[in-house]
Order: structure tokens, then C-alpha cells, then sequence
């Protein structure tokens, strides 16, 4: 075992890919000379050149375009947005190009595109830098959407990402990057279509992923000392759900909570809680509760910020309302 | 690139040129007759008038070149060599179709010809287009891209962005624009502060030509030049082709924005009836327009045939096409193995 | 009364609106010389000018953005995107700026702008030309989203959203400019905020909104024939939702299909399922349906096109089975 | 438009050119000091080195003007007239501060300067200027946009967007393009085919100057000339400066893509010792600066206090300013109210 953090295992999955693969490539903005605005690809232009590691215009549009016809043309682009909040701007390409060719040529033409970006709040960046749009892009047939938790998916998402012949996005939620966890020394690719079961219980599911996985966890200890056994459970990938494990969770436990750190109403929660009612309505012994961000943009002071995102007391209380507890 | 079977004098360059050009006319001419007893139906956006670029253009391309087109594509799309069989069945939505049916007259799609589509999203083709270019400079591949699109998407975000990439990593992108002087009802006047378009490609320092586009050889001998540049190293290359669209933007279209005197004058410079003027005098002509016409009658009717005797996909497929199956696997073998 | 037609109604709206305040323009591809795609603003160039009534270029980004900054200016923009497909090029703009702007400012500035598109499929415009994104936006706080499914609406809704101070974004299904219907004389600004009952009844609540609710009605008719007395509810405003009225029907009622043409995954359908979920478990008898868009680009082909987008049989199935019906 | 209480001899221009620089100088160091101690939180990027720009610009500018910036903004915020006090009170985050607190230094707001943001969306800040001009185009109002944004922005597709519809309509924009030769570690030849800004501006047909960024009287003029020419209806203008950014990117920047050399080099033309040199001579020039930074000095101290003294925004408020609230109806009076 060696311990890393979850930045370090980004880099250590990048620099895999470009290893064994020479159609692999990394473009975005400031990844090369500046290494990366969260230092994940610090590095790797001297290790593996400038045809390698591109640093890109400031042209979230042109670049993400370039990376689905790099893929269209054979290569296996990892396209690098900084943040989800710039990638609005390539949300037409990423729409109407990257998730749509395949279908509109009847099969002809796949995309084997990884898109890398950062996402989520919690540093203060305000309004404009602390979006979590993952759930929201979940909602678009054609790609394929995943969210590391872990620094073991930061460290094996990215191959299997690769591997897939259709887009993949990647979202990593940037008050992760510094996290610390041990990994297997031959740790390597892992599977992106089961959610995990990070802790086991019997009494309440509480389904979460990315950046909310850790408060997710801090609130099942509390909740345990309270004599309440939840089992708390890390979707990884958000398109698609892998609704056969929350299924087997729901039916043991009959108590959902919800957490996630996007905008409630319609956030990916939403989309849970909806699913779970049609397919479970007579295994339920309480509503489903969700903890989601309050519907603001996020403000700059740290005690709005914390506010306005999913936090543990409030985790905590919403499984102790469906487990019946008052107070 | 006419299909063999329908080929006159292979040896007649120009004999070709007039070939292509009048397959494209009449097979439009067709495509809107079946528009209006509903064989076709969407969006239908006619190319006729414009002939002359997607015939001239493509005859610089080598077949392992790439195309990225418009959502007013049949040009491109006869002109590159995607069959006329497998086009009008696409128009129909038939199975059969290049696009299997799913795309329709926007989304023509052909990996046989490396034809990347036929792109509803003005602009949209331009950012594909700089990345298929890359792919071939990362893989060291002699070939060209060629990106066709239309005077109103140079006012896009994405043309400037593109241009400036390609130009930055000097890739190998023929930039093609199609000025034909509207983006539906907008003249180039209301959309451009600056209506001399090379002036904008020389600002990425992207070496510029405006040729007539209704001079089939011109067009020609322009993007001949373009693309041996390019070829040479010289990266990017941008050519304009001063057009005319002769009928409606689509089959909606009212025209309430231009006379019909200036549709009238552009009509004069006819790419199909100026070109044939030129090819030999006279009796002679006609005797060779006729033969042409009478084998582009004979491949449309057959096309027509083809299209109404395809099948419709099942409905139980409809999700097909969404991920890629392991089935087609091969599209894209495993990372890493080479 | 006046029979007129969902397109005439909107032209009489934004003439009005041209009329009555000097601050109020129309700007947007092709909306004066062509009279727009949809030919809505026909006419209107010749009435009102130049300045008034503003062809662009191709530039969404950028139209949008100058009509966020014309209404920061002391005008009453009414920007048209031609359809909601290419919205997603001007997503920044209505994201991180019209949306965000007032809260970032500390309320300092409000952005009174309205943004129209056209939305939906229906038309045999295949997948980059029939997207229904209209709940999608319905995500994002600080915006304020209306779907006119009515004649009456398409007249009324305009002036509302041209009074509110924040951004409003108008949805006009396109399958809906021909319909035609009965408007009073002297018929005028509606409210935004109350959902409608189009058709009252006391078995199961279909819920749905613009370019489907002629089809839910249908549906209804259908299965009033069949002794199923369905009430069919309009939310006309997606954003925010009128949780009364959903919830009042649902208690007389106890039994919900909700009819959403985007694709069912995170649609605005999952939203309302999870939120009367919340705040009426108690009261449902059957699980919650959801009648929405197969999960695939909009194919070409009239066949899958149908198959793709919710019709009448499906919401038929769906309210039998509320009911226990089989078969 | 210094604070009166703290203005040195309001007679003289080049004096206060040089106390509007220190004072943004002075202010930026300190709060970089705060940002070490945890006072200010979230991206701090800071002007120094560029402070010539912001306060030879905004010379140009009637009180009536609007002004859009970038993230990079404290020093147009203060050289615009927006009080130190509001301005230190939102780095802190504090209710009192010019956005309440809610936007922190990449989000200054201030409707009576008519300041629209610190918008931390590269390129984000172009359209909206591109509209505040249009509607003062369409009041007839003699006003002029001032918009900020840097080289890097030059690349996004909106810049394309908005030169060209500015252009087109010959609105009231002010293009003011801070060339600091990187946008984060990009050198501006890694990110642009035409380094030389102009003649991008000038492929829209409008008019472009270059000028010495770290020359405050150069800069003053120049822009001044652009903003007489669109005072007189000439439509937009675009002016480049040439400047240096000395410090890091943001807080979090390693600077791994410059070295140390060239830094120096530039430092060498600080705009505020150049400046200054250049005003009196020897003794009566450190006798003038002394007397400024003493009066910095207290403005900044008095800035510190009122922020430590600010007050929190209620948790309860949480939700307030995401849509207008009838108590603010005054800011959108009904529409048809004059
Ligand atoms: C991004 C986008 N905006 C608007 C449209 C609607 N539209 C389709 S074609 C067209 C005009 C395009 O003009 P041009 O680029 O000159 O091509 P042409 O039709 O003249 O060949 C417009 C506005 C679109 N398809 N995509
Ligand atoms: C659309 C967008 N992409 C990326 C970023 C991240 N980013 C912030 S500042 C910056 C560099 C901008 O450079 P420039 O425009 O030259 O301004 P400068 O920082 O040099 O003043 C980048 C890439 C962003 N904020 N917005
Ligand atoms: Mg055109
Ligand atoms: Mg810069």
C-alpha cells in the first residue's frame, strides 16, 4: 500500500494512460507550463512533450470541439475543462456533437472522448466558480457521467473512462484534490458501473457521491453513537445509475436519504428519489428525504457558503426524521 | 467521384465537372418534388445554385481526406462520393440510408468517404474539423480536412476560435466558406461589421482567396492551391466562394428579405448553363448535356426505387445508437492495442 | 371573442408590449427582414423599424449577453433564440451572468430581460433541431421559466414577464405556433405564477405543461370513455413550481402521471414526483408514473420520432395503471 | 476620483494620476497581507505592476459612464471612485461591503459608479458591454462603455462576437485589452496566431491603438482619444495596453511558466517609480510621494477598520438577492411607468 492523495492519483492515472497508449493526449487550459490550475498535470510536459500536453487558448468551445473530432480522427483525447463552471461554454459541442454523432450517423462514428473538470464549492470562489452541475449534465443521453469520491477512482476511473468508446465525463470536486488515502501498489483501472457501498447499515441508505461523500460519512459515525446503522452509499457513476444496488439498499433498509451538493430542484436527487418511489412505493416506510444545495448562487462568505451546501448536522437530521426520531 | 456505372468519357475532366454538377441539380430538383407528397420531410435546405463549390472544392480532396459539412449537404455529400441510392434513402429515412435512416437530409454521415456529417448547428462542423486535423498531424497522416460552412457562421464564436487554433497549431484545415451573401434573411451587410471575409481569415494570419463560386474551374484551381499548400506544411488555409442560393433557405421560407430581380441576376450566372457554354459549341453540347442528363435521370429513378423499396427501422430499435454496443466493438479496440 | 391562432398571439403580445413601452425591443436571428423562422415577428420591422426590431448576426453568445447588459442599461429586452438547441451556445451568458448578476451584486442590479425560444420535437427535425431543455433550465435559481400551452397564455404570458424585474425565459413548443383558439377581446397580461386546471377530475392528476398538454388532454378524453375521471393540471411556470395547486389535486385525487417531454432521466418530471413524494406520501395510492422522452437524440424518421416523444396511448397505460387497471 | 478627505492638491493632475496608483499599490499589498492571515478567502489576483491602466483609463470617463471588469478588478473598483472602505469590506466579505459581501473580490458592484462587476467568467464581461452601449445608443444618452478584459480573453469566442456586433451597430464601446503577455501561464504567443492585438480589432473595421501600459500619461491620452472619437459617434474603439502582471497569477500560482529575469525586467518600469521620477525632481518629489503614502497609509488603516468592524450577513438571509424581492421594485419600476 502506498498513500497518495487524490490529486496525486489523477496524475498517476494520466501519466498511465499516455504511457501505454500513444493515441492519448491531455489538452486545456494552463495544463502544461502552468501544470495544471489545480496542479494535477504538473509535470507531465516535461515528462512527455508539447504534442503531448497542450496547452490551449482560453476557447472551452474550439477545444472540446477539437477533442471530439481528435477522437472522430483516432486519437484518445483527454480534454481538460478547469472547472464545470467554464463548460458552459462547450455545452453545444458536448450536446450536439459529442453525445448526438453517434446516433445521428447510425452508428458509424464513435466518440471515445474523456472530458476532465474540477466542480462543486466550498473554497469561497463565489458565484461564478462553485457550480455542481454533474447531476445536471446527467441528464443528457449519449455520455456517460462519473464523479470520483474516492483516491482510488481518481486513481482507476480514468483508464476504463478511456477504454469506453463513448464520451466520458469526469468530475472532480475541487476540495478533494488535497485528500489523502492509501492505495494498492498495483492499483489500476476499476469498473465504472457499480455504485459502492462505502459503509455498511440496516436502518437508513444514504445515497451520495463526490464531493459529499466524506460529510456523508462523518454524519453515518454520528448517527451510529445515536444508535442509528446507516449504510452509506457512493453512486460513482451518475449516468447511468446503477439502480440494482440502491434497489438492494432500499429493500433492506426501507429509509432513503438523498445527499447531494447540486441546486434541489432538479437536481440528480430528484431523479432518485423518483425512480426509488416507482420501483420500491410499497417497500418505503418514509418518504425519501434529500439534502441538497439551497437554491442560491453560492455566496462568497464562508458562512453563507457553508450554508447553502449540504452539511452533517443536516444529513443527520434528515435520517433521523426517517427513521422517525424527533428532535 | 461519380459513381462508375453512370461515368461519361472518364477521361473528360471537365465532361466530369458538368456531370457532377447537374447530378446535384436535378437530384434536388427530385428531393423537392418528394418534399411536397411528403417522402421527405424536416428541414430541406437546397444547394441549387451553389454546384459549382462542393463539385470544384472537393475534386483538391484525396479519399483519405476528411469532410466536415453543413446542414445543406446533398452537394457535398454527391460530390464526395457517397451514393445517390444511399443518400435518397437517407432523405426518406429509411434504413438504408447513409445515416441509417436516423439523420435525414441534416445529418449525412459516411465513414466510407470519411464524411463527418452534415451539422444543423451553424458553426457547430468548425471545432470537429480543427480536431479531425490534429488527429492527422498527432498521427502524422498526410491528409486535409476540409470545412465547409456559410457566411453567417463566421459571425459564430466558434470560427474565431477555430481559426486561431488551427492557425496556432498551423493543421492541416481547409477552411471553406460558402458566401453566398444570406444566413436566411440576413444579408452579409446586417451580420458583418467587415463583409470582405479573406480580412478576417489574414487576422489569425490564415492566408486567404476569394474565387467566384459560380466558375466550377475557378473554384477548382483555388482549392487546388489551398490544399497543396497546405499540404506542404503551410497549415491552415482559408478560401471564400462568392455563391448564389437560387431557391428558398428552406422549404418555409417566404424570401421576403431579397427582389426577385436579384435572384434573377444571380440566375444568369448559372454554374451549370455558364459551365456547359464552355465545354464545346453548339450541336455538340447538347448532344452531350442530353447523354448526361439522360444517365442522371436513370440514377435518380433508380435512387427514388432504391429509397421507397427500403425498410423502416423497428421501432423496437429506437435506443439503438445512443452508447456504443460491444457489438461494434471494433470501432474502437481496446486502449492500447495496436 | 377573437379565434386566433398561438402564433398571432404572440405577435399581438409583443406588438402591445412595443406599443405601450418605448423601452421594450425585440432583437434576435432573422426576427425583422425574414419575420422570423417561426414568422411570429412578421410584420413587425415594417411597423416598428430598425431600432426596434433587430435582426443579428450569428452570434448567441453575444445577443444574449447584450440583452442581459441592454436591460442592466434601463431597457426592456426581448431577445429571441431562435430555438432552444442553440440556447446552449448562450448558456454562460444566461447562467453566470443573467441569473447570477443580481445576487452577485448584492442586489444592487436586476436584470428585467425575457428570452423566447422555440422547443420541442414533433417536427422531423432530428437530434440537434427537437431538444426539450425547458425543465432543464428550470434548474437554475434566479431565472424564472414559462411554457404557453394555450392560446391565451401565448398572449398573456409576454407582458407578466416583460413586468418582472428577473430574467424570464419563455418556451413556445413549435408544434404549437398553428393551434388555434378563442381569446377574449380584449384578452391581456395572465398571471405567472398559479399552474391551471385544464380539466378538472377526481381519479389520478396528469400534470404537464406546453407542447404536451394536448395530448394529455386527449388522453383524458380516452379515458373518460373508459370511467376514469382524470384531471389535467398545466404548471405553465416551471420555474418555480406551483406546489398548491399540485398538491391540492393530489389530495383529491391520490394518484399522479406526470406527462414531460424531455428525456425522463433528471427531467422536470423527476422533480415533481420527488417533491409530492416528500409532502404527500401519505396521501398517494399507487407510485407515481412518469410519461417522458425515450432517453436518445430525437431520430429523423416520423415513426421513431412518435416513438420517441410521450403520446396519448403511453398516458393512457400509465393513469389505467395508477388506477389498477391491467391490461 | 479619489476620496476627497485624502485628495493632495486637487489642482494638480499628475499628482493625483500618481496617488490614485499608490493607493491601488498599497491597497493590493495589504491585501495580499490579509489573504496570508486568512482575513480575505476564495482567489485573490492581484493588479500590481498594471495599476498605470486602470488609473490612466478611467481619466477618460464621465461620472455617467458605465464600466464592466474583470476579476482582476481592485484597481479599476478604486480608480473608478468606489471607496476603499466598501471596496476592503467586501474582500472581507462583510454586509458592508460594496456587493454585501456576497461577491468578494472577483464580484465589485456599484450601481452609483455605474461599475457592473468583476465578472470572473473569461471574455464574460464583452456582450454585456456590447448591451449597456446599445442601450445607451437607443436612449440617446452621450455615454460611453468602458470594457476591461485581458489578452487571454482575446481568444474566446465572445470577443469575436461582440468587436464584430459592436462594430456593426457603431455602438458606444470602449474595448480596453490589458496585454500583460499572459493569461494565467500562457504566453500570449502559446494562445494567439496574431500576437499583434490590433489587428484583430481592426479586422472588424474598428479603429485600434497600442500604447505603453506602464506609461499612466500615454495611457491617459490614448484612451481618451478613443473615447472622443466614440463621443463623436465614430462608433467602437479598441486601445491596448501593454503592461506586466509582477505578481502571481492568483495565490495559487507557482509561476512555473515565467522566470525571474524577465519579471525583473519589467519591474524595472514600474509604472509608479517611472512615474514619479518624472514629476518633480530629487528632495520635492520624496517630500510629494511621503506625503501620499502617508495619506494611503491612513486611508487603508481606516479601510482595515471599518472591514474588521462590518458585520456578518445573517444565515437567515441565506436565500435574499437571487430573485428581486417588491421592496426593491424601485430598481424595476412596472413597465410603462416614465
Ligand atoms: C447556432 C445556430 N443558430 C441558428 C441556426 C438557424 N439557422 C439555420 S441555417 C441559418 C443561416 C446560416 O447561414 P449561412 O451560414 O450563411 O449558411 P447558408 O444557409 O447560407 O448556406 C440559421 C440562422 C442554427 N441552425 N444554428
Ligand atoms: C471562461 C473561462 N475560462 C477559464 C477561466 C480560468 N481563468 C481565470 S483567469 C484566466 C486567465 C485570463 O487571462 P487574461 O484574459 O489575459 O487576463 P489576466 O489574468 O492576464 O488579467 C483563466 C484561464 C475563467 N475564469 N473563465
Ligand atoms: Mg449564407
Ligand atoms: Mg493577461
Amino acid at each position: 500500500m502506498i498513500t497518495t492523495t487524490y490529486r496525486d492519483a489523477i496524475r498517476a492515472a494520466i501519466r498511465e494512460a499516455l504511457t501505454k497508449d500513444p493515441r492519448v493526449f491531455l489538452m486545456g487550459e494552463d495544463v502544461g507550463r502552468y501544470g495544471g490550475s489545480y496542479a494535477v498535470s504538473k509535470g507531465l510536459l516535461a515528462e512527455f512533450g508539447p504534442d503531448r500536453i497542450r496547452d490551449t487558448p482560453l476557447s472551452e468551445s474550439t477545444f472540446v470541439g477539437a477533442g471530439i473530432g481528435a477522437a472522430l480522427g483516432g486519437m484518445r483525447p483527454i480534454v481538460e475543462v478547469m472547472t464545470v463552471n467554464f463548460s458552459l461554454l462547450a455545452l453545444d459541442q458536448i450536446v450536439n456533437n459529442a453525445a448526438t454523432i453517434r446516433h445521428m450517423s447510425g452508428g458509424q462514428f464513435s466518440i471515445p472522448l474523456v472530458i476532465r473538470m474540477a466542480t462543486g464549492a466550498g473554497r469561497q470562489l463565489a458565484a461564478q466558480h462553485a457550480h455542481s452541475l454533474e447531476g445536471w449534465y446527467a441528464h443528457i443521453p449519449g455520455i456517460r457521467i462519473v464523479a470520483p469520491a474516492t483516491v482510488e477512482d481518481a486513481r482507476g476511473m480514468l483508464w476504463t473512462a478511456l477504454e469506453d468508446p463513448d464520451p466520458v465525463l469526469i468530475f472532480e470536486h475541487q476540495t478533494l484534490y488535497n485528500m489523502e488515502g492509501s492505495l494498492a501498489d498495483n492499483a489500476g483501472a476499476v469498473d465504472l458501473d457499480k455504485a459502492a457501498v462505502r459503509r455498511p447499515g440496516k436502518d437508513v441508505s444514504l445515497i451520495t457521491y463526490g464531493g459529499t461523500l466524506g460529510k456523508t460519512l462523518q454524519a453515518a459515525e454520528a448517527l451510529a453513537r445515536d444508535g442509528i446503522d446507516a449504510e452509506v452509499i457512493d453512486l460513482r457513476t451518475l449516468r447511468p445509475l446503477d439502480m440494482p444496488t440502491l434497489a438492494a439498499s432500499v429493500k433492506k433498509t426501507r429509509r432513503v436519504v438523498i445527499v447531494d451538493e447540486g441546486w434541489r430542484s432538479g437536481s440528480l436527487s430528484a431523479e432518485i428519489s423518483a425512480r426509488l418511489a416507482e420501483s420500491h412505493f410499497y417497500d418505503l416506510d418514509a418518504p425519501i428525504a434529500r439534502v441538497c444545495s439551497a437554491e442560491v448562487p453560492i455566496p462568497y462568505p464562508k458562512h453563507l457558503e457553508d450554508a447553502a451546501v449540504p452539511q452533517p448536522p443536516a444529513i443527520i437530521a434528515a435520517a433521523r426524521e426517517a427513521m422517525g426520531r424527533r428532535g | 467521384m461519380t459513381d462508375p456505372k453512370v461515368r461519361l468519357q472518364p477521361d473528360q475532366h471537365r465532361t466530369r465537372l458538368l456531370h457532377e454538377m447537374i447530378r446535384i441539380r436535378r437530384f434536388e430538383e427530385k428531393c423537392a418534388e418528394l418534399y411536397s407528397t411528403g417522402k421527405i420531410r424536416g428541414f430541406l435546405h437546397l444547394y441549387i445554385g451553389e454546384e459549382a463549390v462542393a463539385v470544384g472544392a472537393l475534386q483538391a480532396l484525396s479519399p483519405e481526406d476528411a469532410v466536415v459539412a453543413t446542414y445543406r449537404e446533398h452537394g457535398h455529400a454527391l460530390a464526395r462520393g457517397i451514393s445517390m441510392n444511399a443518400l435518397m434513402a437517407e432523405m426518406y429515412g429509411k434504413h438504408e440510408g447513409c445515416s441509417h435512416g436516423r439523420g435525414g437530409s441534416m445529418h449525412v454521415f459516411d465513414a466510407k468517404t470519411h464524411f463527418y456529417g452534415g451539422n444543423a448547428i451553424v458553426g457547430g462542423g468548425l471545432p470537429l474539423a480543427v480536431g479531425l486535423a490534429l488527429a492527422d498531424a498527432m498521427q502524422r497522416r498526410p491528409h486535409v480536412t476540409a470545412c465547409f460552412f456559410g457566411d453567417g457562421a463566421v459571425a459564430e464564436g466558434e470560427f474565431h476560435e477555430s481559426m486561431n487554433l488551427a492557425a496556432l497549431w498551423k493543421l492541416p484545415v481547409l477552411f471553406l466558406c460558402e458566401n453566398n451573401l444570406y444566413a436566411m434573411g440576413t444579408r452579409i451587410e446586417r451580420a458583418q461589421a467587415q463583409v470582405d471575409l479573406r480580412a478576417k481569415a489574414q487576422s489569425y494570419l490564415v492566408a486567404a482567396e476569394a474565387v467566384d463560386g459560380m466558375d466550377v474551374t475557378a473554384v477548382e484551381a483555388a482549392t487546388r492551391r489551398a490544399a497543396e499548400g497546405i499540404r506542404r506544411g503551410e497549415g491552415p488555409k482559408f478560401v471564400e466562394y462568392r455563391t448564389y442560393r437560387f431557391r428558398a433557405h428552406s422549404m418555409f421560407d417566404a424570401e421576403l428579405y431579397r427582389d426577385k430581380a436579384e435572384v434573377e441576376a444571380w440566375k444568369v450566372r448559372d454554374p451549370i448553363t455558364t459551365f456547359s457554354a464552355t465545354l464545346k459549341s453548339g450541336q455538340a453540347t447538347e448532344v452531350l448535356v442530353k447523354a448526361i442528363e439522360d444517365a442522371v435521370a436513370e440514377e435518380i429513378a433508380e435512387a427514388v426505387a432504391f429509397a421507397e423499396a427500403g425498410t423502416w427501422e423497428p421501432v423496437e430499435h429506437l435506443l439503438n445508437d445512443v452508447y456504443t454496443p460491444a457489438r461494434d466493438a471494433h470501432l474502437n479496440p481496446a486502449v492500447g492495442a495496436k
